[in-house]
């Protein structure tokens, strides 16, 4: 078992993390925001899995089990959100939800 | 004996309290009742004491009713104090008032406003029996602004009338001035004495200050500030003639008789401080001879009756001032009382006219009304004479003549001022008499409507041998030497010292004085009733008539006023009614309002800016902690 | 096994692309399904293979499964996938790409510049008896708190979700009434 | 204990009232006045029993209950004649202030008279407690519900008035908050003993520059109280928007505890600072007798206009206190209690105009004495007084105040003497556009009622007794003046280097001062014509 380069890894999960970032930025679909949101918490996921592994410990993967029970606990309220939105504004428009806007 | 004094001023106040609680409810004849009959009353009561006084004459009665307050020492209280110079004032007071009062009835009997009119003149009354009986300072002080206030009120007394509201206030806050002069000197005298205390000033002042001391000096001319303003002296005279817009018994009451005088009470009074000081002395006699030319050539121009009875009424009490200024106490205060009778009974007559033409008070509107008010035309005579000191028979000439005597005969005199003086006279004799031929004379321009009744004509007649006989009672040592008035008030005021060796001169000055009334009353006869051409003549000058522009706008002391004090006050506060202090508080908010638009204005409510907003963060937070 | 991790890495990379280029949410959430078992390899290349089943259990899987049901339930159509090509125009990629890219390059840097030791032990597996007992030891209290953010996602997903009626704040309802008002007249 | 019933009946009754609302609507109205009644007849027993002075000094009765002695705060309440009067005051207006209200206020009825209540218990608390910490307590206690009567029942534009008032108190407030602390500290590192008891905290000794930083802070709280130009800004529009019973609360009490804080802690807690600062404080009454009454003059909204002229008045309460003479605070304490009426009773007026006309602008009012003569005599009464006219209860005040101020500082005082000519020339323009002149309204106005009379003949009678036989009020307060005092009787002679318009001899006068009470706190030697 060969050992990959924790740096490697570590730029898998930076890449993954900036193709979310990118998306959570240019998109308005409100839907699209949460799938990039998810997986900006994958990569952040794979960047504890990856430190974990280099050192062998089991935290790393905790860290990710937390990770994921949020990511869970988010798609949910974070889907019923939308639905909510979609239904008192009739679109995904996430510009469209401004209300609070100065 | 004095157990009394305290109802003369409490009447009065009495009947003010009950008219205004029940002046509209009772009928009009109660309402007479109770105005008419306090002051009546209060009048007998100093009948009364006024001849126990002479009989016991002592030196003073002093009642106290209760202390007013006692701060640290400083203890004024609502006390009483008779003597021989409040007995002359209280005199004048109650039955001056009491008579025109009873004219009231009859003058005021149309008005609306009949239980108000009482109840304010009551109050008068009654504050200014308690500034001439006051003990202390401070409770001539309330009488003093008691009887300001009451002014206030009947010069105002028609309100619906802009322009009286107008003279109503101007009197007031012109007098205010002055009075606020003499309270810091009431401040001074408390500094140095410890009580406001009449008598004790009096004593005290004389021990401890010398002649020439400058406190007093300043004392001295403080009061004499509030003496000027509520005596419409120089140059607090302009509200005097604007008074005029009461009705014609309160100018009769308040701006002829008593209030005006006020000032000369209060000098008197505080005689002591003034010997102390020959500057304010001086400063004394020279605003009196100044007022009563200044006032003299103005009443010459006038065309409404009751202005020039003002500006004579300015002019009269200069001279008292004038007696002041030279320490002639008693001279000064004998004119007054002498003023008080014929002043009134001119203005009493000038009422009457006034009414009997329909509120008519311009002269150039009268003419020939010898004939349709007899009576009111020969008590017009009596007292016109008396005003221009017509000799020998009136008693003006004797209070008059006493005063120019004691200009050169008093230590203190001096020539100028008995020029002034005697100028003063020959002008009060053409503008008095201008008046008696322009109303009395010529043909009749107004149909006469009302004719007086006895409420009117008796106090005119009253008044008339008043103004008469008055006189009498103090002649010149040269012929008769009766000196029954001077002497009544020598426990209070001191003599006038007489310069040695001029005694034998007066007849020369009084038949100087006489020529002088006489050539004035010439000189009115021909000008406005032989020739009236004389005056076609000197309409036509240009220098005359600028003069008479000018006279006849009171020297333009309105508009001086009006553009040093009254228009810049007014202009200024205008200008900052919104108050430019707030737009400091104001400018603040606006600043943090400001702030708060552009922080909020970066919550544009897209999240995608936000999210670009953490990113720059991010982004900043780790470059800077590269760097460092 | 080094190959199999470039391969996964370069395929998690390429669906990630794919997911975020897409104009059609059902396509990108198939990119996004293979993005996530790309990852689960790389997971697996790492020594986890627990997390890499759990990757595609609850990642592909239920969270997935989920926004499909969402989606399913708006019942979106082919307008949509045309306004999402207009919302995403080409150069609104500029500035937020610039942004990442200014971040990723600085990941890079600090990785460049770490003096990383090199790995432990070969040994780099942790098994998931491992990760077991050091959930229910040291991070009870982190796996306690986690059910109480479970409950309150379930609690928040079910109140939130429940279609209601139009509820206006009472500070708003003053305001509406006048708008009502004035509509009526 | 008495004094705790004062605050606690008027906070229970407030609540009550605020329950009671739910039942009827005007059983608020009888709860609040059967309170209010309770302590001012309290109060009133309190002044006639007369009570023996404890401890031997000033203090008439004295509550003490620790409340959270760790940091040495204690629910201590005291009662010395100068709270005894301003109590009186307090309940006396908040009688009117009920009264008043009756038809006026027929919104929220409930929450008006808790509002009511609660302020009137806060000011009495203030007044009352002799505890620092208690003190700020009470002090926001008054300003909270001052804030709710203005922003619901105010005028049109109450809120704006509300938070100027809210900002400016609390602002101020909360400076008070930091010299109390900064004083609590200092004395407990001095002592050992943390304490915010005000017996205590009189014996901290300060550096000079710790005790100006302290008096300053004091200061913020009760000059923008008073207020004092150029703090006063919050209170024209307070004033103007508040409901009548709210800008009578605000004229005749509130502004009283900023003087009131001035006597009871400035005074005696900073001897020397406020020495040193008294001649810009006066400096500062002066501008605001000027400048508010330049103000007034030119207001066009009658309520504002009184207002004004409240900056005015308080001017001489300022000018009084840093005189620090017995005339002087006497006079202070009496245009406390008088300008509490007289201005009291003027926005009572305005009140009373604005219940019949829906306008408080003078411009459309004028003639109102042909139909309302008897609210007409009212107003020219209290117009009087506004202008010290001698016979009412400001005119002693006034007097005292200059006569005391006089002595300390001779120019100021011919200033502030001017004052009361623009005094003159504001109050009488009051009467002028409102009573006199022509009728300009097409109906005639209404008099004065049965109920309206009930409130303003009272006023009118107590205006008159202070100013015919103030002396009961001026011996109530005479202890506790003297109290406030000590500290200064023997460094204020030497300041009072008054004799700048004196003459060149020198010759001293020992004025004997009051042979019946000798004041062993007051003696004046003063020299003359140095």
């Amino acid at each position: 078992m060969t050992a990959i380069p924790m740096e490697t890894g570590l730029l898998l999960a930076g890449i993954l993390f900036m193709l979310g970032l990118i998306s959570v930025m240019i998109r308005r679909n409100i839907i699209f925001m949460l799938i990039s949101v998810e997986i900006m918490l994958n990569a952040a996921g794979l960047a504890f899995i990856v430190a974990g592994s280099h050192w062998a410990q089991p935290d790393g993967q905790i860290m990710f089990i937390f990770i994921l029970t949020m990511a869970a606990a988010e798609v949910s309220v974070g889907l019923a959100l939308i639905l909510q939105i979609y239904h008192q504004l009739k679109t995904l428009n996430s510009d469209a939800a401004n209300f609070m806007k100065g | 004996m004095g157990e009394l004094l305290w109802l003369i001023p409490a009447l009065p106040f009495a009947g003010a309290l009950l008219l205004v609680l029940f002046g509209k409810r009772i009928s009009r004849m109660l309402v007479s009742a109770i105005g008419v009959g306090s002051v009546g009353i209060a009048a007998a009561i100093t009948l009364v004491l006024g001849i126990e006084f002479l009989s016991s004459r002592p030196d003073f009665i002093r009642q106290e009713l209760w202390q007013w307050f006692d701060v640290a020492g400083f203890s004024p209280s609502i006390a009483f104090h008779l003597d021989a110079l409040s007995m002359v004032f209280i005199f004048v007071i109650t039955f001056v008032g009491f008579l025109i009062h009873i004219y009231s009835t009859e003058y005021m009997a149309e008005d609306t406003d009949y239980a108000r009119f009482f109840a304010c003149m009551n109050l008068f009354v009654g504050s200014m029996l308690m500034l001439v009986m006051a003990d202390n300072l401070l409770l001539l002080y309330l009488g003093w602004e008691g009887v300001g206030l009451c002014s206030y009120l009947l010069i105002g007394f028609w309100y619906k009338e802009p322009a009286n509201g107008y003279a109503a206030r101007k009197a007031f806050i012109i007098t205010r001035v002055g009075d606020t002069a003499m309270a810091i000197g009431l401040f001074m005298l408390f500094q140095h004495f410890g009580t406001l205390h009449i008598q004790t000033i009096s004593t005290e002042a004389a021990q401890v200050w010398s002649v020439g001391n400058e406190t007093a000096m300043i004392i001295a001319l403080l009061l004499l500030g509030g003496a000027v303003g509520k005596s419409g002296q120089l140059p607090l005279q302009t509200w005097l003639p604007d008074a005029m817009a009461g009705p014609t018994p309160v100018s009769a009451l308040i701006h002829a008789a008593t209030m005006v005088t006020a000032g000369v009470y209060l000098i008197a009074r505080m005689h002591v401080i003034f010997e102390l000081s020959p500057v304010a002395m001086t400063a004394v006699a020279a605003i009196g001879a100044a007022t009563l030319l200044i006032a003299g050539f103005a009443a010459l121009t006038q065309h409404d009756i009751k202005r020039v009875l003002a500006y004579s009424t300015i002019s009269q009490v200069g001279y008292m001032f004038l007696a002041l200024g030279v320490g002639a106490w008693s001279a000064g205060v004998f004119h007054f009382m002498i003023h008080g009778f014929f002043k009134a009974l001119l203005f009493l007559c000038a009422g009457a006219i006034i009414l009997a033409l329909h509120h008519e008070q311009d002269m150039r509107k009268m003419g020939g009304l010898s004939k349709k008010l007899p009576v009111v035309f020969y008590t017009f005579l009596i007292g016109a004479a008396s005003l221009a000191a017509f000799p020998l028979v009136s008693a003006g000439f004797y209070s008059k003549d006493q005063i120019l005597w004691l200009q050169l005969a008093g230590e203190k005199g001096n020539i100028w001022l008995y020029l002034a003086g005697l100028l003063g006279a020959f002008i009060t004799s053409i503008y008095t008499f201008r008046m008696v031929f322009l109303t009395f004379f010529g043909e009749e321009k107004t149909h006469v409507g009302h004719k007086p009744t006895l409420a009117i004509l008796v106090p005119l007649i009253i008044l008339g041998v008043l103004s008469f006989a008055g006189g009498f009672i103090e002649l010149p040592h040269n012929f008769g030497h009766v000196v029954l008035f001077s002497d009544f008030l020598s426990p209070v005021l001191p003599a006038v010292n007489v310069v040695e060796g001029l005694s034998q001169y007066e007849w020369m000055l009084q038949l100087l004085a006489a020529v002088v009334s006489l050539s004035g009353i010439f000189i009115a006869y021909l000008f406005y009733y032989k020739k009236p051409a004389l005056i076609e003549s000197l309409h036509r000058s240009e220098i005359a008539m600028a003069l008479h522009r000018f006279w006849h706008s009171g020297w333009g002391f309105d508009q001086l006023y009006d553009t040093l004090f009254v228009r810049p006050y007014v202009y200024l506060s205008k200008l900052n009614k919104g108050d430019f202090i707030d737009s400091i508080y104001t400018f603040i908010a606006h600043i943090t309002q400001g702030a708060h638009r552009l922080f909020s204005s970066t919550q544009t409510g897209v999240m995608r800016n936000y999210v670009a907003g953490i990113v720059v963060g991010a982004i900043m937070i780790i470059t800077i902690s590269l760097l460092l | 096994m080094e190959l199999t991790f470039y391969i996964a890495a370069s395929v998690a990379v390429l669906a990630t692309i794919m997911v975020i280029t897409r104009y059609n949410m059902i396509h990108a959430l198939l990119y996004l399904v293979v993005s996530f078992l790309a990852v689960a390899v790389v997971f697996l290349t790492m020594g986890a293979p627990f997390m890499a089943a759990l990757e595609v259990i609850v990642y592909a899987g239920a969270i997935v499964v989920l926004i499909i049901f969402v989606i399913m339930m708006l019942s979106l159509t082919r307008e949509d996938v045309e306004q999402e090509k207009a919302w995403l125009q080409p150069k609104l990629w500029i500035g937020p790409a610039l942004l990442s890219f200014v971040l990723l390059a600085e990941l890079v840097y600090l990785l460049a510049i770490a003096d990383m030791p090199a790995t432990a032990s070969a040994a780099s597996y942790v098994d998931a008896q491992a990760v077991g007992l050091a959930l229910y030891g040291p991070y009870v209290l982190g796996v306690q708190l986690s059910g109480i953010l479970l409950m309150a996602g379930i609690v928040g997903a079910y109140h939130l979700g429940r279609q209601k009626k139009k509820v206006i704040h009472r500070f708003l309802q003053q305001e509406e009434a006048q708008k009502e008002r004035s509509a009526a007249l | 204990m008495i004094l705790v019933w004062l605050i606690a009946i008027l906070m229970a009754g407030g609540v009550l009232a605020w329950i009671s609302g739910k039942v009827n609507r005007s059983l608020p109205r009888w709860i609040a006045l059967g309170s209010v009644l309770a302590v001012f007849g309290l109060t009133l027993y309190l002044w006639l029993s007369n009570p023996a002075p404890v401890l031997g000094s000033a203090w008439l009765v004295q509550y003490n209950m620790p409340w959270i002695p760790q940091w040495g705060i204690s629910f201590s309440l005291a009662l010395d004649g100068l709270s005894l009067l301003l109590l009186l005051l307090t309940f006396f207006l908040g009688l009117l202030s009920v009264l008043i209200s009756w038809r006026e206020i027929q919104t929220k009825v409930a929450f008006f008279h808790l509002n009511l209540l609660w302020v009137l218990a806060g000011i009495a608390g203030v007044f009352l407690t002799m505890d620092l910490f208690l003190f700020y307590f009470f002090w926001e206690v008054m300003l909270i519900p001052m804030y709710f009567l203005i922003g619901i029942w105010g005028h049109e534009n109450r809120r704006y008035a509300a938070a100027k008032f809210f900002l400016f108190t609390q602002a101020s407030g909360l400076l008070m908050l930091l010299a109390i602390l900064g004083l609590y500290f200092i004395h407990g590192n001095q002592t050992g003993l943390y304490t915010f008891s005000y017996f205590e905290l009189l014996n901290t000794t300060l550096a000079p520059e710790a005790a100006r930083l302290l008096m300053f802070g004091f200061l913020a709280a009760f000059l923008v109280k008073l207020p004092i130009v150029p703090f006063h800004s919050w209170l024209p529009d307070a004033h103007s928007q508040a409901p009548t019973a709210g800008s009578v609360i605000l004229a005749g009490l509130l502004l009283k505890t900023g003087a009131y804080g001035l006597l009871r802690f400035v005074l005696p807690l900073f001897p020397t600072a406020t020495v040193e600062f008294a001649p810009w404080a006066m400096l500062l009454g002066v501008i605001g007798i000027l400048y508010g009454a330049m103000l007034a003059f030119s207001q066009t909204d009658l309520k504002r206009l009184v207002a004004y002229t409240s900056v005015s008045h308080m001017g001489f309460v300022i000018l009084g206190v840093f005189a620090f003479n017995e005339w002087a605070l006497q006079g202070v304490v009496m245009q406390m209690i008088t300008h509490g009426l007289s201005t009291g009773a003027l926005f009572i007026i305005a009140g009373f105009l604005y219940e019949r006309l829906h306008t408080r602008d003078i411009r459309q009012m004028g003639g109102f004495w042909s139909t309302a003569p008897k609210m007409g005599f009212i107003c020219l009464v209290f117009v009087m007084a506004s202008l010290g006219l001698p016979g009412l209860g400001n005119f002693i005040a006034e007097f005292l105040t200059l006569v005391g101020s006089w002595q300390a500082n001779n120019w100021l005082t011919v200033f502030a003497t001017i004052g009361i000519v623009l005094a003159t020339i504001y109050s009488l323009r009051i009467m002028q556009k409102i009573f006199l002149e022509e009728h300009k309204l097409k109906q005639a106005l209404p008099d004065l009622n049965a109920r309206e009379m009930l409130i303003a003949i009272p006023m009118v009678v107590l205006i008159l007794w202070l100013g015919f036989y103030p002396q009961p009020f001026l011996d109530t307060a005479q202890p506790s003046i003297r109290e406030q005092l000590q500290a200064y009787t023997g460094s204020a002679p030497e300041r009072e280097q008054v004799a700048e318009v004196a003459g060149p001899e020198t010759k001293t006068i020992e004025v004997v001062l009051g042979e019946k009470k000798p004041s062993p706190n007051i003696h004046i030697s003063k020299t003359l014509n140095q």
